[in-house]
């Protein structure tokens, strides 16, 4: 197996263009006398550098969609971030995204893009696909109608769309044109910043590597970078430059791609890749047994011990720390451990 | 950006409404030559035509300003100056069987479109009528006349089928007649049923100006010859009334806030506080029918505590006295006129000539009448109810009330029953009923329990009136409920599908004693099986011979002969007897007059016309009217 | 068959099916009534003459032949069809011989006038408070404004007309109270005649708006309400599209499409009549029209009038079921 | 050998379209293929959106019926099935399980109610006691029991544990055929594996054959005895699982073969890399 | 259930002041049955007096006591009303859900009755049926022909919510779990379609008590049964509003509108607690 460690350079000294720290978001939910506090994001601390794409992975309900709801500043309450912060450096500048909303909001599609998932539903459904555009972009490009429409257009085309869609109302596109325009319209205002959200799970396998492409194609020309969050291990595998493994609200594991998936260092990581099933191998996949662990009262010490095989006392009571092990970092009293294994 | 642009057209309205008070309340004609009266919401608005079914009896001008036939009577007038001789000049004339009426026509009157009114005119009306069924004046023209002759353009001969001294009375007005057609217009109509008769031509002072197609105002002009009219002959001067517009004024709030506003001269009915209301608010510009409480204008109608007949127990005079007994007057006027209520005992309208031909001439007779309840006999009448109403009414009105009791008489009537539970118990167990605790059982030992019929909306008062006997009678152990019977009410009473009803069944001349105006219709003759339709008269389906045979008396004597007042008696008497229907008062209308821009209103004390603009002598109210010098 | 037609031709044949079912069950329950017209005709023409009972006998026979009121009720019923068919009511038995089509053509321009204004009004404005109070749902403004119309919302018609006819009528007297315009005044396009109009329809027109804004203002509310969680609505303000825009062309508009169905129906309904507020103003309506059928006993009247409104909802849902796909590009007909 | 189904010929057409645009969709073309009754198997079906795999699914239950062709299962028309006993006897022999857990349970009403009105209407039990131990009987089967299911609802439990669920409630009435449209696409990918497995066993240990219904040519591969593939309706291809997916001969299933991103980060971003160049 | 009222009091605010207006107007017109005098009874007390420390709303033209009037009334209007709102719930939900359901030629019968009937202009109707029922016309048969009129708009609402529950998944499962329709209807069904119920019915109520009002001020009421169009009746016959007796108007309406408010409030906070998404929610899903 060649190992062609072909990684986009990433200048040392070049300051990060995200840094989340210590971020805590709570859903903090009071119907009727029940309160439930819901800590889907609990002490996450991650940097993402420029021209490189995270991705982060999880199952459902492990918090992971509200780390990047919150990072992107599009939360609703309850969902409240509860501490910690979020900053994004955009041309030197740097902006709290919860410290300077009014920036913030002039920051965004210019310099932050978001593509949600469930393409389906993030296009008005009554007006065409054109005002779209419009109403996102247009006010950040400085150009005249005329030219904005060319720019556009040319966009669209290069990202494999006929201009002819802007004519469309979307409920007139497939799924994977509606997910490439999405695309298209995340990244018309070319901007240092995008977050992604399961952009290939609702599409068809013929489509899904196309758009990843056309995701990885777009980073590279304009050097943005990419937060992405999918459960699917296959695209992480295919795409991303270093991958964080969140489980129940915090990140478990992070590293390069290749390293997780060669050696993950957390059982919970070695567990996923283990359970892949791949064609031309019908070897028996043993799965992990317990259920995931709920938010609102979650396990104590490693959330992860009630179903971790390595488990041992220690792992009950007390929560190991993410530290930096092998390149990346982990958070796991037995890494030492998996690592012999 | 919104509420800037909404604030400017909130302030152009504003801006456009402003001028309203300050503008002609009609465009293009002086408020001060027009005299505004309350008339109906015509649903036909473009249809003239009086004489095709629904056209008669209108109330919008039409009748009242435009219609003129042989004879007026004064509803509010006394003796010989009750009548008029309109386009005949003189009384009629009977034969000796009262088989032909010949009548005398003035000369000199002319339609409004210059064409001269003949005899011919009058024959006309007749023939056409009887050739088509379905016209107004048809059925009774042709149940009576054989023919019409015209042996000269100023005298008319009609030859009866029957005997009938009172034919005249179909060209007699008391509320409206047989309207004279114009000859010269109909003969050019195919069909007279369905023309619509738009503009009509006028025999009267005044001629359609204009009309809403909406059915909301007629406007109608004095005619500028409006000497050549029988109304007109008989003025010294122009009458300065040039307009007079019909306008639908709304509901009876709607109706005082207008005349209040100076924009409703003539109301014809509002509610007794309605009128309290005005006379507190506008005293200066307004005029009564009594200058102070209780304002009222009694109708010639009776409303009464009807009885059917046909059902039992009300079939037992026993029971109807009892019931009768078991009301308290004084109650029954506080609750439905506020007091303003002109008491009636007997089964008459106590309005017009009744009061000195039956009412003051019977007192005594009523004084010593007596009730055999069974067990003893009592004296029922309480000649003091006058008083004693004035009593319940002076801490409201105070100075207003006299205390001379002539006086008194003539606002709240002559007298009625004293209430007797006592008697009435008696009376009830004559005719077989026991009382079980609190409450009567009939003799078949069922609860006695009664249903009481008003028309609701339309007639307040009425309604008013039947929730508190209702209440009385409750009171006393019989379970009585009021039912609303609305647009029903007519159909209910003609078919006899009631039990009790309040409402009229006597209406009369009121400026003359003769009683056949209603009391043709109590013949037995036509009374129907129960379930049947009968005329509107007679609601209680009344049956017995002793009035058969007053009715029958009264056929063969003339209108004015001095015999009419003592057959009225007779049948007074009668209904005091057998209490068929309990009259409880005259039907008082408060009809309030603006005097902003005219005076010389009729009154109680000067009662040349009726009040209120239903009433078609109205027109010799219009004529008379003068500008009101004060006003700008 | 072409799928369209053939889903055109199932629509029609419902659409005729909701007519001949709606005027069927008025016929019947009109011909129960038991209001007389002949009674009422009869009892108009002698309840203040002298009369006497044989004339009224005859009066009747006559008034019945002449009213076409013999032979059974599915006489009747056949020949009322055959009459509809042609566009023809028969005569009003309360204004005989008026056609009832010619009572209710000249009836209908002030309903159509007056509702057709007051209805959009409403609309609109009831509509533009209900979203911006569902969008903006801390503005204290709009959160008074809410409650004023919430309030008012179970107020009968009949008390807020009387309030405002008391006020605006009497205690500050600048509108007329009643009928449809001034007196003697000819109609046509003047400025008089138009000013006219526009003041004797203020006050029926603010009173059937206070009563109508609530229940418009309520649903739009809530319609809001859910829509500003829908993903085109985060996304856009993700996207920092400017928030006047997010309400008009993503919440308002798209929470307007179902309102349209419901303002179709109520346009459809306009041919009714607003009875008790044509009833307090006088206003020379077909609401008015129908309470004086009803009083009279003239069901060729009631019908007419009951027939035309029943005709007009079917149109009207008829017409946006069809230009439903236009308003909203996702329907699709099938 | 009797056949347990038989699919001989089925097609299935749908208007579609509206005012302007109507036209009709072969939703699917002539699909044939039997199952035997005494061969217990698990049968794949793969396919993409819109590829008609759905539809014959639904036609296997009996929620739809063919346009034209023949489905029979045990030798009987299902189309012909009217009768509400006869359609009862059915769905005691054939079950689905649906693709998502959590829309498959009602979220307001708890889980046993699924389990117990199954038991009480399938298997004619009255007493609650017979009712509740078929119902554990069950669970034992996909290794839970009912008292760790009673009372809960479906949010207190996780998607696997839920299809597993599901499976227990198909298999009370003793089901001969389970019918299990993308039983996984919405579970975990850590407790895929279990649900995955199950079917195995249930083949082996119950004898039940099952439909398998999915896009996921990784799992298929995993579990399948036959396959098919479906391409806009049609079968483009069909037969042992390691034969057509393995090694597959139709354009198209090369094409979704090729569209697998194997679970290695140095192949799949070499496939991401080619796609990129092509561009 | 008790648990579940102090929760909701406890915590929501909405419906604190809800449940307290409505308790406070419930218990006025409860009062009514304990009135010092039948509330039928007139001129028992002098009339139109303002509102004092005597008559706390003053008395009527009629010498009754407006607040023992208001009291009968507000009983009996809300015992019609709710009548109406309750029969043609029952109605919409019946013909909606098995509309929705079952599909098919059912929908269409049910859905062209429905459309029959949303044609139908409701006054006139209301006022035929009256004057053909005449003396029989009763409240609770004036209120099943009002429920009759007064159900189809939401029949139509509540069938596209069963609709779209149709081809949800769990709604197919509980078919082959061998659920009946009843069941389905009712288990798995009726709790989606609640929050509908409850939010149309505060529009058929005040639907119905306008109607109330509407024939009242009409001329067609049962004149010796207090309401709150009975009272505007007679109010009206005594031209109270123009001669300055507002209280015989003004109490009952600001009663009807506290009233409303009160249930206003009381609806959407129990909408929040029924919503099967806020009820999911509260269960921690």
């Amino acid at each position: 197996m060649l190992t062609v460690v072909e990684k986009t350079p990433v200048s040392v000294e070049a300051k990060p263009v995200l840094r989340v720290e210590g971020l805590k978001a709570y859903y903090q939910m009071n119907y009727f006398g029940v309160r439930r506090e819901v800590r889907a994001v609990d002490d996450v601390s991650l940097t993402i550098k420029r021209n490189e794409i995270y991705g982060i992975a999880g199952e459902s309900s492990s918090g992971k969609s509200s780390l990047i709801k919150t990072i992107a500043g599009a939360i609703t309450p309850p969902l409240r971030v509860v501490e910690g912060s979020v900053k994004f450096d955009f041309g030197g500048k740097e902006l709290d995204v919860y410290a300077q909303r009014p920036a913030m909001k002039a920051a965004r599609w210019k310099h932050l893009s978001y593509v949600m998932q469930g393409s389906m539903n993030v296009l008005n459904p009554v007006r065409k696909v054109k005002h779209a555009f419009h109403d996102f972009a247009f006010k950040h490009m400085g150009l005249s109608e005329g030219e904005f429409r060319a720019k556009v257009e040319s966009h669209l085309q290069r990202i494999g769309l006929d201009p002819r869609v802007l004519e469309s109302y979307p409920h007139q596109l497939s799924g994977g044109m509606r997910q490439r325009l999405t695309i298209g319209l995340a990244t018309v205002c070319e901007p240092e910043f995008i977050i992604a959200d399961e952009p290939t799970t609702a599409l068809d396998v013929l489509v899904q590597q196309d758009v990843l492409a056309l995701i990885k194609g777009v980073q590279q020309r304009m050097g943005s970078s990419i937060i992405f969050v999918t459960h699917d291990m296959t695209v992480h595998a295919a795409i991303a430059d270093r991958i964080g493994i969140v489980y129940a609200g915090r990140l478990v594991e992070e590293g390069l791609t290749l390293d997780v998936f060669q050696r993950p260092q957390h059982p919970y990581t070695a567990h996923l890749i283990a359970s892949l099933p791949r064609i031309g191998d019908t070897r028996k996949r043993v799965a992990l047994g317990g259920k995931p662990p709920n938010l609102a009262d979650p396990p104590s010490g490693c959330r992860f011990h009630p179903r971790c095989p390595l488990a041992i006392d220690k792992c009950k009571t007390d929560n190991p720390p993410l530290e930096a092990r092998n390149n990346g970092r982990v958070a796991c009293w037995r890494a030492g451990e998996m690592e012999a294994a | 950006m919104h509420f800037r642009k909404l604030a400017a057209a909130a302030f152009a309205i504003a801006a456009m409404a402003m001028p309203v008070a300050a503008q002609d309340f009609i465009a293009g004609i002086p408020r001060n030559e027009a005299l505004i009266i309350q008339g109906p919401a015509a649903q036909n608005a473009e249809w003239f035509n009086l004489w095709a079914p629904g056209g008669g009896a209108s109330t919008n001008g039409n009748q009242q300003l435009t219609a003129d036939t042989l004879w007026w009577i004064n509803p509010e007038g006394t003796g010989d100056a009750a009548w008029t001789n309109a386009l005949a000049s003189d009384k009629p004339v009977y034969n000796d069987d009262f088989t032909q009426m010949t009548v005398k026509l003035r000369e000199g009157i002319f339609w409004s479109d210059g064409v001269e009114f003949t005899a011919d005119d009058v024959k006309y009306t007749v023939d056409t009528q009887i050739a088509h069924p379905g016209m107004g004046w048809s059925a009774p023209f042709t149940v009576n006349v054989e023919s019409v002759e015209v042996p000269d353009r100023n005298t008319v001969v009609f030859n009866l089928k029957a005997p009938n001294s009172r034919f005249h009375t179909l060209f007699t007005v008391r509320w409206n007649a047989a309207w004279i057609m114009p000859k010269h217009v109909f003969e050019t109509v195919d069909d007279p049923l369905t023309y619509a008769a738009n503009p009509p031509v006028s025999l009267s002072a005044y001629v359609l100006h204009s009309y809403d197609t909406a059915g909301n105002w007629v406007i109608w002009k004095l005619r500028d010859d409006w000497q050549r009219t029988s109304i007109g002959m008989g003025l010294d001067k122009a009458p300065d009334v040039k307009y007079v517009v019909y306008r639908n004024a709304g509901n009876p709030d709607a109706r005082v806030i207008e005349q209040m506003n100076h924009n409703l001269d003539v109301i014809n009915d509002i509610a007794p506080e309605g009128m309290f209301t005005i006379a507190r608010d506008a005293p200066d510009t307004t005029a009564y029918w009594f200058p102070g409480f209780p304002f009222a204008h009694p109708d010639p109608t009776l409303p009464s505590v009807l009885f059917n007949h046909q059902v039992a127990p009300f079939d037992n005079k026993d029971v109807r006295w009892a019931l009768a007994l078991l009301i308290d007057i004084r109650s029954v006027a506080m609750g439905s006129y506020r007091g303003a209520a002109n008491l009636a005992a007997l089964s008459t309208p106590p309005t017009g000539s009744a009061i000195t031909d039956y009412y003051q001439p019977m007192q005594e007779w009523l004084a010593n009448y007596e009730v055999n309840t069974g067990t003893r006999t009592i004296k029922p009448y309480d000649p003091t109810t006058a008083e004693q109403i004035a009593a319940l009414v002076k801490p409201q009105w105070g100075d207003q009330i006299p205390s001379d009791p002539t006086q008194l008489k003539a606002m709240f009537g002559e007298g009625w029953w004293k209430t007797d539970a006592a008697a009435a118990g008696e009376l009830l167990q004559k005719a077989g009923f026991t009382k079980n605790g609190n409450q009567w059982m009939k003799p078949d030992g069922t609860p006695f329990t009664i249903k009481l019929m008003v028309e609701g909306d339309a007639i307040p008062t009425l309604a008013r009136a039947g929730t508190i006997i209702a209440q009385q009678w409750s009171m006393e152990g019989i379970q009585t409920t009021v039912d609303v019977a609305g647009p029903t009410n007519g159909q209910r009473l003609g078919g006899g599908d009631y039990q009790a009803a309040i409402y009229w069944t006597v209406e009369t001349w009121g400026g003359h004693p003769d009683l056949s105006f209603f009391l043709e219709s109590y013949h037995s003759d036509f009374i129907k099986p129960a379930g049947e339709i009968q005329p509107p008269r007679n609601l209680t389906r009344w049956q017995d011979e002793r009035l058969d045979q007053i009715i029958e008396a009264n056929r063969t004597v003339g209108f004015d002969d001095p015999k009419v007042v003592e057959l009225g008696m007779d049948y007074l008497k009668l209904a005091v007897e057998e209490m068929p229907f309990i009259p409880l008062m005259a039907y008082n209308k408060f009809a309030p007059f603006d005097t902003t821009y005219w005076t010389g209103y009729p009154s109680a004390a000067n009662p040349y016309a009726a009040s209120g603009p239903n009433w078609s002598n109205l027109r010799y109210m219009i004529v008379a009217l003068e500008a009101n010098a004060t006003t700008p | 068959m072409d799928g369209f037609a053939k889903y055109l031709v199932r629509r029609f044949f419902q659409f005729f099916l909701v007519i001949f079912l709606g005027v069927s069950l008025a016929f019947l329950i009109t011909n129960l009534s038991p209001v007389d017209p002949v009674e009422q005709s009869v009892a108009l023409m002698t309840s203040f003459g002298a009369t006497d009972p044989r004339s009224v006998e005859l009066m009747r026979q006559a008034l019945q032949e002449l009213y076409g009121l013999q032979g059974t009720i599915l006489d009747q019923y056949v020949s009322f069809w055959g009459r509809v068919l042609r566009g023809d009511f028969g005569p009003s038995l309360s204004a005989f011989p008026t056609p009832v089509m010619s009572l209710i053509m000249s009836a209908l321009p002030w309903t159509i006038g007056l509702l057709t204004l007051a209805l959009v009004l409403t609309w609109t404005l009831g509509n533009l408070l209900g979203a911006l109070a569902g969008y903006y749902r801390s503005n204290l403004l709009l959160k008074l404004s809410g409650a004023a119309i919430m309030a008012l919302h179970p107020v009968p018609a009949y008390i807020i007309g009387l309030v405002l006819l008391l006020a605006l009528g009497f205690i500050w007297p600048v509108l007329p109270i009643s009928g449809g315009a001034q007196m003697n005044l000819q109609p046509g396009f003047t400025f008089d005649y138009i000013r006219s109009l526009i003041l004797h329809g203020t006050l029926p027109a603010l009173t059937l708006v206070l009563v109508g804004i609530g229940g418009w203002f309520i649903s739009m509310r809530s319609l809001v309400s859910n829509i500003v969680t829908d993903d085109h609505v985060v996304y856009a303000e993700l996207g920092g599209v400017n928030s006047g825009k997010i309400f008009s062309q993503y919440v308002a508009r798209n929470a307007l499409l179902p309102q349209l169905t419901g303002l179709a129906l109520s346009l459809g309904n306009v041919f009714g009549g607003a009875v008790i507020t044509e009833f307090l103003f006088n206003y020379p309506g077909v609401g008015r029209l129908l309470i004086q059928g009803i009083y009279r006993g003239d069901y060729s009247l009631v019908l007419g009038v009951t027939t035309m409104s029943i005709i007009s909802v079917a149109v009207a849902v008829f017409i946006i079921d069809l230009l439903y796909p236009l308003i909203d590009p996702r329907v699709r007909l099938g | 050998m009797t056949a347990l189904l038989e699919l001989s010929d089925v097609n299935k057409d749908y208007r579609i379209g509206g005012f302007l645009d109507r036209s009709t969709l072969h939703a699917v073309k002539h699909v044939s293929f039997t199952l035997e009754e005494e061969k217990p198997e698990i049968f794949t079906v793969v396919g993409e959106s819109g590829s008609g795999k759905t539809t014959t699914a639904r036609m296997i239950l009996g929620n739809e019926t063919p346009t034209s062709g023949s489905l029979r299962f045990m030798g009987k028309d299902i189309a012909a099935i009217r009768s509400r006993k006869e359609r009862l006897a059915f769905m005691a022999k054939v079950q689905p399980i649906f693709q998502n857990p959590f829309e498959a349970f009602n979220p307001l009403t708890t889980l046993d109610y699924y389990l117990f009105s199954t038991a009480r209407r399938f298997l004619g039990l009255k007493d609650k006691a017979a009712v509740e131990a078929a119902t554990d009987k069950s669970l034992q089967h996909v290794g839970l029991s009912l008292a760790e299911v009673r009372g809960r609802y479906s949010h207190e439990l996780s998607g696997g544990q839920l299809q597993r669920i599901a499976v227990a409630r198909a298999l009370i009435p003793g089901p001969k055929l389970i019918v299990a449209d993308e039983p996984v696409s919405m579970v975990d990918s850590s407790l895929r594996m279990s649900i995955v497995n199950l079917f195995r066993e249930l083949r082996d240990n119950l004898g039940v054959s099952i439909i398998y219904i999915t896009h996921d040519l990784s799992t298929a591969y995993y579990i399948s005895d036959r396959v098919i593939i479906m391409h806009k309706g049609d079968v483009v291809e069909a037969g042992r699982a390691a034969d057509v997916l393995g090694n597959p001969s139709h354009e198209y299933s090369r094409a979704l073969r090729n569209a697998v991103l194997p679970p290695d980060p140095v192949i799949a971003s070499a496939i991401i890399r080619e796609k990129l160049r092509a561009f | 259930m008790f648990k579940i009222l102090r929760d909701l009091l406890r915590y929501n605010i909405e419906f604190a002041i809800g449940f307290i207006l409505t308790l406070g107007v419930f218990l006025f017109a409860l009062a009514h049955f304990w009135a010092p005098l039948p509330d039928t009874a007139i001129y028992l007390l002098p009339p139109d007096m303002p509102p004092s420390a005597e008559y706390w709303f003053g008395t009527t033209s009629r010498g009754q006591d407006v607040l023992w009037q208001m009291s009968a009334a507000i009983w009996n209007t809300m015992l019609f009303g709710l009548t109406v709102t309750i029969v043609s719930r029952l109605l919409a939900v019946a013909v909606g859900m098995i509309s929705g359901y079952l599909g098919g030629k059912w929908d269409q019968v049910l859905m062209t009755i429905n459309d029959t009937m949303i044609a139908l202009p409701n006054l006139p109707i209301l006022l035929l049926v009256y004057f053909v029922m005449r003396d029989s016309m009763s409240w609770p048969v004036l209120a099943m022909t009002a429920a009759l009129l007064g159900w189809n708009y939401d029949a139509r609402l509540i069938r596209s919510v069963t609709l779209s529950l149709r081809s949800r998944e769990f709604t197919r499962h509980a078919v082959f779990a061998g659920m009946s329709v009843p069941q389905i209807l009712v288990r798995q069904h009726l709790p989606y379609v609640m929050p509908v119920i409850f939010f149309t019915a505060m529009n058929n109520l005040i639907w119905a008590i306008g109607l109330e009002v509407t024939l009242s001020v009409l001329g067609f009421s049962d004149i010796n049964r207090p309401t709150i169009g009975g009272m505007i009746y007679w109010a009206n016959q005594h031209q109270a509003i123009i001669a300055g007796i507002w209280w015989w108007m003004a109490f009952p309406i600001i009663a009807v509108v506290l009233l409303f408010l009160g249930l206003f409030l009381l609806a959407i906070s129990v909408n929040e607690y029924i919503d099967p998404r806020s009820r999911l929610s509260r269960m921690g899903a």
